[in-house]
């Protein structure tokens, strides 16, 4: 109960710092905005053939989201060691308190992205859904794995000499498969009309995602601590 | 389809480079095992 | 060097020369494949299986290390990753010389290639983040923290990726339902299981040697301060 | 007295080759200022970083005693206030915010009125309370950052260089508090200013 406290004060430090210097918002938003539109502008809604349509609206999608993710999530814990507020905080705060906050803060931060690059992208590229609840299901399922990979691989470029090279190089091949799954399920949701057909990606991006929560539970205070 | 001699070489040259790792790896034993001694 | 020791690596020297001589006259080749191509699986298997020993050596090491804070420990990992990333590569390698005979391209991404690309990408990713911190104990358990979680998230590639889609790749020995099931030829599976264990021993012999050398390292460190 | 007294010994922490300490043991009192001195680079911050847990000795032991009785590593954080120049506050957040924050996530619920009080109380101005600490000068932002170390009264006060920035008022100001908090905690000061060495009840002396 006090760490769920404790979580959300963290949150709320963040979003405050946020909404006054807009340094993630800005690079993830512009990052995916310019994107975004260098593809649409090559590719456009009607370069592509009907039926590859949902193969390549999907898996361009989940590039973009991705690549944008990465400017702005491995910001949580690398500002923290270049303003030298990351001892302060190591000091004032239990480390499960501090994962949860920077992890809540990008799950926000990437809801947010994919809340505003979505439909420039359905606009921009064509891009048809049959069934949307599903996509939305995609879409949050997606924002919680990435997260919590991305706040992990964070807290440890940050203790290295964090760059945001390092943050792609090891987030890659963590997120890959569940980018897979992820491509796959933006497709079904864009194809089939049934809720029924996404399970199968659906379950493998929400069982990655909890390995991977699990697993940072055990990792992350070795990573804060040392 | 390949001759048998032809399969003959390849197996030879396999067990040609089969001596040359083990001989690389035998000298680079030695040398440990003199480093060992060597270090307190 | 002790007589045990001598004695050993004799017979994995002629154990080696007998795999390779079996491999190549003793096993019959494999219906359904072009020519002699299906000899390569001899080495492929055995490679791809030291590779994700490797891979399970560094873990265990990874753990030891964050439980112990042993710095020899943490290059046990480091060793088990070095020696991970080179039989990744030559599996890689034998794969891709099979597929161009077998279906006439390199890289066809195969569920199991795009595996061993990610054990490669994991292990490149796991060297580029030692070389990225100075302190000797960080980056033992930085290291070891993302061996860790990279090692969870594998399984799915491993198990799950090749149930979705669909793969030209032949069986394995542990096939889709979980179970051993062989269908080779007797003689062909006794020579491969013979390759596996010579190729288990090789990487021990390797690993012996680099943990050795960084014992070696980290005691006149200690020496030399 | 209650309190809690900090006991360590034989530390030593190496940096790859680099030896920084070698074998240091002693022990801070509840009720007592603790003086670490010694030349630069002799390893007062390195010894205090450890003292607060921040870093691993690469040997010894450091155990924080309340009552005869250890206090387990995880629970430090809910006795211990320290001030060092590596550790900041965040520069988006005003004084006031960044005094919430830091109280709020050790699980205190602190009035505004009391996070200003101990502002107060270092000197600062009712006007700067709301301002973000980027504006801030540099002494101001060391009474901020001591404000942090203060605010969740802690029983161990890690002070490191405390001073620094600091003007002369703001000295004799450090030192009223140095002297009224060695009442109720446990005071381990690091630096080479003699007017600060003189604080101590006890000097350790760290050599090169």
């Amino acid at each position: 109960m006090n760490l769920l406290i404790e979580s959300f004060t963290i949150l709320r430090k963040e979003l405050t710092s946020e909404l006054r210097s807009r340094v993630a918002v800005s690079s993830v938003g512009l990052f995916a905005l310019t994107t975004l539109v260098a593809v649409a502008y090559q590719i456009g809604p009607y370069r592509i053939h009907e039926q590859d349509r949902p193969h390549l609206h999907a898996a361009l999608l989940w590039i973009i989201v991705f690549f944008a993710a990465s400017s702005g999530l491995p910001r949580v814990f690398v500002k923290e060691e270049d303003a030298h507020t990351a001892k302060s905080l190591r000091l004032a705060a239990r480390p499960g308190a501090v994962f949860a906050g920077k992890f809540l803060f990008n799950l926000v931060l990437l809801l947010g992205l994919e809340a505003f690059l979505v439909p420039l992208f359905a606009v921009f590229m064509g891009f048809s859904v049959a069934n949307l609840p599903a996509l939305v299901l995609v879409l949050v399922a997606g924002a919680l794995g990435l997260a919590s990979s991305a706040t992990m691989v964070a807290a440890i470029i940050s203790r290295a000499t964090g760059s945001a090279t390092l943050f792609v190089v090891l987030s890659v091949p963590l997120v890959l498969p569940m980018l897979v799954f992820l491509i796959q399920g933006t497709r079904t949701a864009a194809t089939v009309p049934e809720l029924s057909a996404l399970l199968p990606s659906l379950r493998a991006v929400v069982s990655l995602t909890g390995v991977t929560l699990v697993s940072s539970a055990f990792l992350f205070p070795v990573v804060w601590h040392d | 389809m390949p001759a048998p001699e032809s399969l003959f070489w390849v197996a030879a040259v396999t067990i040609g480079i089969w001596i040359g790792i083990f001989l690389y790896c035998l000298s680079l034993e030695r040398r440990l095992s003199k480093l060992e001694e060597e270090t307190p | 060097m002790t007589k045990t020791k001598k004695a050993s690596l004799a017979l994995l020297f002629l154990w080696f020369c007998v795999v390779i001589w079996a491999a190549f006259f003793y096993a019959p080749k494999a219906a359904g494949f072009k020519g002699e191509s299906s000899r390569i699986v001899f080495f492929h298997v055995p490679q791809a299986w030291v590779a994700v020993l490797a891979f399970c050596v560094n873990l265990v090491a990874s753990l030891r290390y964050l439980r112990h804070r042993n710095l020899l420990d943490d290059a046990r990992a480091a060793a088990a990753a070095r020696l991970g990333l080179l039989f990744a590569v030559l599996a890689t390698v034998s794969g891709s010389l099979f597929a161009k005979v077998m279906w006439g391209s390199f890289w066809n991404w195969d569920p199991r290639e795009v595996s061993i690309a990610i054990l490669l990408l994991i292990y490149a990713a796991y060297f580029a983040l030692r070389q990225a911190v100075s302190d000797p104990e960080r980056r033992g358990s930085l290291a070891a923290a993302y061996a860790i979680l990279a090692f969870v998230t594998m399984p799915f590639l491993v198990f799950v990726v090749p149930r979705i889609y669909w793969s030209l790749h032949p069986d394995t020995i542990i096939s889709a339902q979980g179970s051993v099931k062989v269908q080779m030829h007797p003689r062909m599976f006794q020579v491969l299981v013979g390759s596996l264990l010579g190729f288990t021993g090789l990487f021990w012999w390797l690993y012996s040697l680099e943990v050795r050398l960084s014992r070696l390292r980290l005691r006149r460190e200690e020496g030399g301060e | 007295m209650a309190g809690v007294e900090v006991r360590f010994s034989g530390l030593s922490k190496r940096f790859g080759r680099r030896a920084v300490l070698r074998n240091v043991s002693g022990t801070a009192r509840p009720g007592e200022v603790l003086v670490v001195t010694g030349p630069n680079g002799s390893g007062k911050s390195t010894l205090l970083n450890i003292l607060g847990g921040l870093l691993r000795p690469s040997q010894g032991e450091v155990a924080y005693l309340a009552d005869g009785r250890t206090v387990p590593k995880e629970e430090w954080h809910r006795h211990l206030g320290v001030c060092a120049p590596d550790l900041s506050v965040y520069e988006e957040l005003s004084a006031v915010e960044n005094l919430r924050f830091f109280t709020q996530v050790r699980g205190l619920r602190l009035h505004d009125r009391e996070l200003a009080a101990v502002l107060e109380q270092l000197g600062l101005k009712g006007s700067d309370f709301f301002r973000p600490v980027k504006q801030f000068s540099s002494g101001m932002l060391q009474r901020v950052k001591l404000a942090q170390a203060l605010v969740h009264r802690p029983e161990v006060l890690l002070l490191d260089e405390p001073s620094s920035n600091l003007d002369e008022a703001g000295h004799n100001l450090l030192k009223e508090l140095v002297m009224a908090w060695r009442a109720q905690a446990t005071v381990v000061v690091a630096t080479n200013d003699p007017r600060e060495v003189a604080w101590g009840d006890q000097v350790l002396e760290l050599a090169h």
